[in-house]
């Protein structure tokens, strides 16, 4: 799949919900699920600080493509990264430098985007693009 | 409304209150609004918005060096603005009244102008571990640089001051001890008098940082014999921008100003320069004049409404809150101390403070979670942080059910 | 109104814009206000007051740190005003703005925390003998704690900076240079490019003090190059109590904070503080939220009028009342440089300014006197003061004629 | 006279006066008349500083009571310093303590007393009960 089309299963996903508990539920769930990062990778340097919600990331390229784990401290967080690495993980550095993540604002969690410190997330996208970026510059 | 009807008691017509904010019949996420984020920032009366108007469309000059009518007339309306705040905090002379840009302004000055004269290397100065970071850091960043050592005081699991600690801690070498009214993430009143009395005892003056005592309770700054008081305009429903230091003449007099520039001189040369008495001296540049027109105006609402009748109606809001929500499973209240005002912190086991705020936000309740700028505090009780409920003299224990309500539905998904 | 229908050629649609600024139709002692004090503050456009009035009725709560829907919202907003003064200056980047409380907070913090890093004893600063002194005292103090010479470029009768004295001035030991880009008591317009391209081939930096520009001509940081910039809102028809620091990123980030406190940190223990990145690190304390909300509306309102026309219709103003004034005896103008801005400042023989501006007032004509917070300067003309007119782009030529008939009349009584 | 009797002299004065110009006109006559600070007193510890305009004042007790001298560098200061000095001067310590000088306000020229540091009239009139004070102390 591409990332287009993985975000349009989200959003096809989203469309079942009729409220805001509904989604939320999901993304608690979707949290829940997430492939946990390996505690090894659990450490400072994995760490982006938010103001509440802490994130950890571990990025790990295999055959050209990059494979994310991430975990979160806060479950609500922990389901938006949980859709952020379902959207990028295994694609290549290219793919995901080129990703615009419009989903998020469809389905109606763009406030978990908005860059008011209190979570980590908007820190996250950018380290994982930093990531893609720096495979991207070692690879050539 | 019958929940609101018991405790109109203590003298508040809470309906007539309500209408003078305009901002609470604001609906959020489809919801009406239940602002329970007044330690972070309270709601303006109309008195307060229609004096910032009134200042803009009116008065609108610059203070103090002009001879012009519009000037003259609102250097009167700001001296008589610094004289609401005097008679507010009951100090003895309206140029111990500094105005500043808030607490944080208020404590970054005392602390670099007391330290240029009075701190040098080996010295102490006392805060305490519930401290908010703006009475934390200015202190260590003056004490890094003189070489003094900045002295905590513990606390204990229901967040009160351990007082022997205290007492152990004052020495020869405290220069200074500076600690907070009332703490914003445990709502304690600490026992300030106490902690003055014994620093007094020892001739080392005290900084009483006030910014969530005044909007919750009567503070005579003679009485409680401090040496300096801060408190910031916004969270007692006055405007963003503004706030103030009280602080004893003798203080004021002996210390260095701190900002310079226009204002605080009576003679420049390249050689030498006088500078102005007091408050001047402390106040550089254009003031907010605004500000200080709208400090006034929602003091003036405060005292018309009474602060004992807030004090006690708030009491009761916290009280049923707290009743209320002990009867929720895994439920932990942070913050137990005897004393307290308006402030309600708890954590829930296994459930981040973030995830709370997240879906009462959904149900148009605000709430503050995280560490509320107290990381030693929220450090000393191995938490992430807290959600946070503070109270107004505005908010209803109908508006206690519906955060309560919430709070077990959140609890309930995120389980 | 023979006279504003003349200079309408601008693109100034003077009847429109001053319908705009409610103050500006008051009358004063029975006159109606002829308000030529905008050096020392400008008046307000309804769009100011009612961005201020709107932000206190929906939108207040405090930024940053809020999960709940009120703080992201108005987190979003702050940080939208923030990059509309980006644009305004054409910084590189938002973080380059910081909000302070005006031009006089902005220099103390760049004095106070570029001298900690990089000026000790013996180095040298640079400033100029027409600085007001919101852009003397904080390098006079910072000097003298670290043991540093202050210099000051001299100027010449008509009130311009000695080049060649400047050239000389500059030398190894120079750390910084500081002038204003446009002189608040003689509207001289300096050669800041000239000055900045001089200091920069000998590795020095420049701060402008833009208090006098921002309000009546277009600067653009990145074409100046300059290294500090500041300004305060109430002079560029905002509200009080705000204003802007822009610095260059390395040197932001080069330097250490100033004040200290809540939203300055990433992390905080009573061990080790960590900083926040730019521009948090120099913002402590909740800001002046409405402050910031209020000066975007007032730079989206000076450009939607747009600043060429303002600069070319003032500059017809400025030329008319220079003409005007120059029919008088006994008049002199004070500051007669080649490019001037905005401000025209002048003595009579043998009167006090004093006299002039309380009898100007009665005929409802607010002019400033005295020496405007530039006693070097005054000192320089041996005089105790000056008149100074100061324009904004809603004065028209008509009130220069009431204000030239009344200057008349009272020279008149005076003599 | 009492100090009452000559400011109800100056209040009926000034009723004489149809509009502010005529007011100021006299006050500026007023402020020519005003006998001049001998120079000798005209030194900077009888100077009386204002933000804009100056005010020197002298003052020596003759048969119990004060005699006043004064000058001021701005020509409507000096009016009103003239109009202080004929209330005040002659007087003895403890009438000049009691003095209210209410007439300012009611000859409309208060804004002259208000606090805004542009002139230092204020600051003068708490000088001349400040040396008052000081004789009277010292003659008990
Ligand atoms: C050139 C100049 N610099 C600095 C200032 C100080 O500005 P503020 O009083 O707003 O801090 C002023 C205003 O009087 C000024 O004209
Ligand atoms: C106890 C305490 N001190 C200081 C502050 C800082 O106040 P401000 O941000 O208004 O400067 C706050 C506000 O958050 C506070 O609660």
């Amino acid at each position: 799949m591409t990332i287009e089309e993985t975000e349009q299963e989200i959003v096809d996903e989203f469309e079942l919900f009729d409220d805001w508990m509904q989604k939320y539920e999901h993304l608690i769930e979707l949290g829940k699920s997430l492939p946990i990062i390996d505690s090894k990778h659990k450490t400072e340097d994995k760490l982006i600080k938010g103001c509440q919600a802490q994130v950890w990331l571990h990025s790990e390229l295999k055959d050209g493509k990059i494979v994310y784990t991430a975990d979160s401290d806060a479950i609500i967080t922990k389901g938006m990264v949980a859709l952020m690495v379902r959207v990028l993980s295994n694609h290549t550095p290219d793919e995901i430098l080129n990703a615009k993540l419009d989903f998020v604002d469809t389905i109606g969690l763009k406030q978990h985007l908005s860059p008011t410190r209190s979570n980590g997330l908007v820190s996250m996208i950018k380290q994982m693009k930093m990531d893609a970026f720096a495979f991207k510059v070692k690879s050539e | 409304m019958n929940a609101t009807k018991t405790i109109d008691t203590t003298g508040i017509d809470i309906e007539k209150i309500r209408a003078d904010f305009p901002l609470l019949s604001r609906k959020v996420n489809g919801k009406p609004l239940v602002y329970f984020d007044n330690g972070a920032t309270a709601q303006k009366p109309n008195r307060v918005i229609e004096a910032l108007n009134h200042y803009y469309r009116f008065d609108n000059a610059n203070i103090h060096r002009g001879v012009h009518t519009l000037s003259r007339e609102i250097t009167l309306a700001y001296e008589n603005a610094r004289n609401t705040v005097r008679k507010h905090l009951n100090a003895a002379n309206p140029y111990e009244i500094v105005f500043t840009k808030g607490t944080t302004d208020s404590i970054n000055l005392v602390a670099s102008s007391f330290a240029k004269k009075y701190i040098s290397r080996g010295d102490e100065v006392i805060v305490s571990v519930m401290e908010h970071h703006s009475n934390i850091l200015p202190w260590q960043q003056v004490c890094e640089e003189r070489g003094a050592i900045l002295k905590a005081i513990p606390i204990n699991e229901a967040g009160e001051l351990v007082m022997e600690e205290y007492y152990r801690l004052l020495s020869p070498k405290t220069k200074i001890v500076a600690v907070a009214h009332v703490s914003n993430t445990l709502g304690t009143i600490n026992p300030v008098k106490e902690i003055i009395a014994a620093a007094h005892a020892k001739n080392i003056p005290v900084l009483l940082d006030g910014a969530q005592a005044v909007p919750h309770i009567k503070v005579d700054v003679q009485e409680l014999d401090c040496d300096f008081y801060c408190f910031s305009a916004h969270k007692v429903f006055g405007p963003t921008g503004v706030g103030i230091l009280y602080g004893k003449e003798k203080w004021l007099n002996a210390m260095p100003p701190y900002q310079v520039g226009g204002g605080t001189i009576k003679t420049v040369s390249f050689e030498k320069t006088e500078y102005a008495d007091l408050p001047l001296k402390f106040e550089a540049g254009t003031p907010d004049i605004s500000g200080g027109i709208g400090l006034a105006a929602a003091l003036d609402y405060v005292n018309e409404i009474g602060l004992d009748a807030i004090t006690e109606y708030e009491h009761g809001l916290l009280q049923y809150a707290t009743t209320e929500i002990k009867k929720l499973k895994d439920v932990k209240i942070i913050g137990t101390a005897k004393e307290k005002a308006g402030v309600l912190s708890f954590a829930v086991e296994g459930i981040h403070p973030f995830d709370i705020g997240t879906l009462l936000d959904q149900l148009g309740v605000a709430v503050r979670t995280g560490h509320h700028c107290t990381q030693p505090l929220v450090a000393f009780y191995c938490i992430p942080g807290t959600v946070r409920v503070s109270f107004a003299f505005y908010n209803t224990k109908e508006e206690i059910n519906i955060f309560i309500e919430g709070l077990e539905k959140a609890i309930r998904m995120l389980k």
